[in-house]
């Protein structure tokens, strides 16, 4: 399996990094999959509570969030027989309405592309160290201790 | 010439923790491995830090561990309060 | 719901197609989805019995095929309270490699967007009027009665 | 000027069931509804097309339809082979 974790402290276009991940793959002769999965997950424009949302901080545990998203990526491309996986994640601030996480599954067949990708993402979403700090307009900020519903 | 092997604990708190224990990081000392070994749930306690220790996970040389886990001089133990990705 | 689709007989490059969609809906105020989940379907290299492919060839109803996607779409975008979905076919000569399918939904929330890009996907592929002919290295060719397996 | 309403029912084949019955369209003469109506089953009968009306969908108008379906003048009736999109 392909793989490539990137996390960025700076906006990034999900679609820019999508190309550049395709044509590097091509580069390698990596023939393209028939079946990729993607998602692009972006920063809602209010709070959990309904306010309107300044910023969103993203810590993370330099060293462990890396190699915690590899190990995640592994198992689940291991388990469904994938053959490329990207994911790139923001951290630092970021604002309503930038992309936050990218996760792109190339596989032989849609199911387990499919699978996959969705998997991976509940998985760096529970088990990979990030945590969330919402800024309100009036520069007040909380942590946000849980994940949205699915 | 360099650093001599760290030979305490390396404590590492984040995010909310942190913010509520006013420090991100701080060294305990531990020159051999105890008997019986000092465990993530002990330095938790004398610590003091805030809150049931069942909130947070631990995590030991960057891997998510135990709180009864056994602590070795140079590792790094690290308490993670509740995570939000993605 | 904002809804696109198109039937292309030429080769189109997908994420080139997505920037377009965002950059319309970014144009008619229409905030970016918190969620976006995508999927892209490339002809493969070997026919079902394993043999080199030359290429695929799709015949569409015309007129019913675009009806019926619309209508498949439609029902599942409500169904899943989604925002935004984006579909393109490929019709006409595919070649092993070139996009054949890009569904891309928007939502709220990442569940939405999944079930309903997964949900979609399996729809057009059941109940919308495509037929694909392979086409193989010796001139020969043969219909495919059935989709490749989930 | 224009054309009369069309009066018949236009049959349409695609894919394998076109190249096994050696045509695509054909139009059936029908100029009010009948009585018993006209279906499309009579129709897959009457035209002698190749294997089971099970193996096949139906289109009347670009909906799907059933084999049953009564068939007016002007409709459009379509014999789908099976689907493979995506």
């Amino acid at each position: 399996m392909r793989l490539r974790i990137a996390l960025h402290n700076e906006a990034f276009e999900p679609l820019d990094d999508l190309a550049r991940w395709h044509a590097e793959l091509q580069a390698q002769s990596h023939p393209r999959s028939a079946a990729e999965s993607l998602f692009i997950g972006r920063v809602r424009g209010e709070t959990a509570d309904g306010s309107a949302l300044a910023a969103l901080e993203l810590e993370h545990y330099p060293g462990m969030t890396e190699r915690q998203l590899e190990q995640l990526a592994q198992d689940c491309g291991t388990r469904h027989g994938v053959r490329s996986c990207l994911i790139q994640h923001r951290i630092g601030r970021v604002l309503p309405g930038e992309a936050i996480v990218l996760v792109a599954i190339g596989a032989d067949r849609r199911g387990p592309a499919q699978r996959c990708c969705q998997e991976l993402l509940e998985a760096l979403k529970h088990d990979a160290p990030f945590w969330k700090k919402e800024w309100h307009r009036d520069g007040s900020s909380s942590w946000i201790t849980g994940n949205t519903p699915f | 010439m360099g650093e001599p092997p760290a030979n305490g604990i390396r404590i590492r708190l984040f995010a909310g923790l942190r913010e509520q224990a006013g420090w991100a990081e701080q060294q305990w000392p531990l020159n051999a491995a105890s008997e019986p070994p000092l465990t993530p749930q002990q330095l938790w306690e004398a610590l003091q830090l805030p809150g049931p220790l069942s909130s947070v996970r631990i995590a030991i040389n960057q891997q998510f561990s135990r709180a009864d886990a056994p602590l070795n001089p140079g590792d790094e133990l690290a308490f993670l309060p509740p995570i939000s990705g993605g």
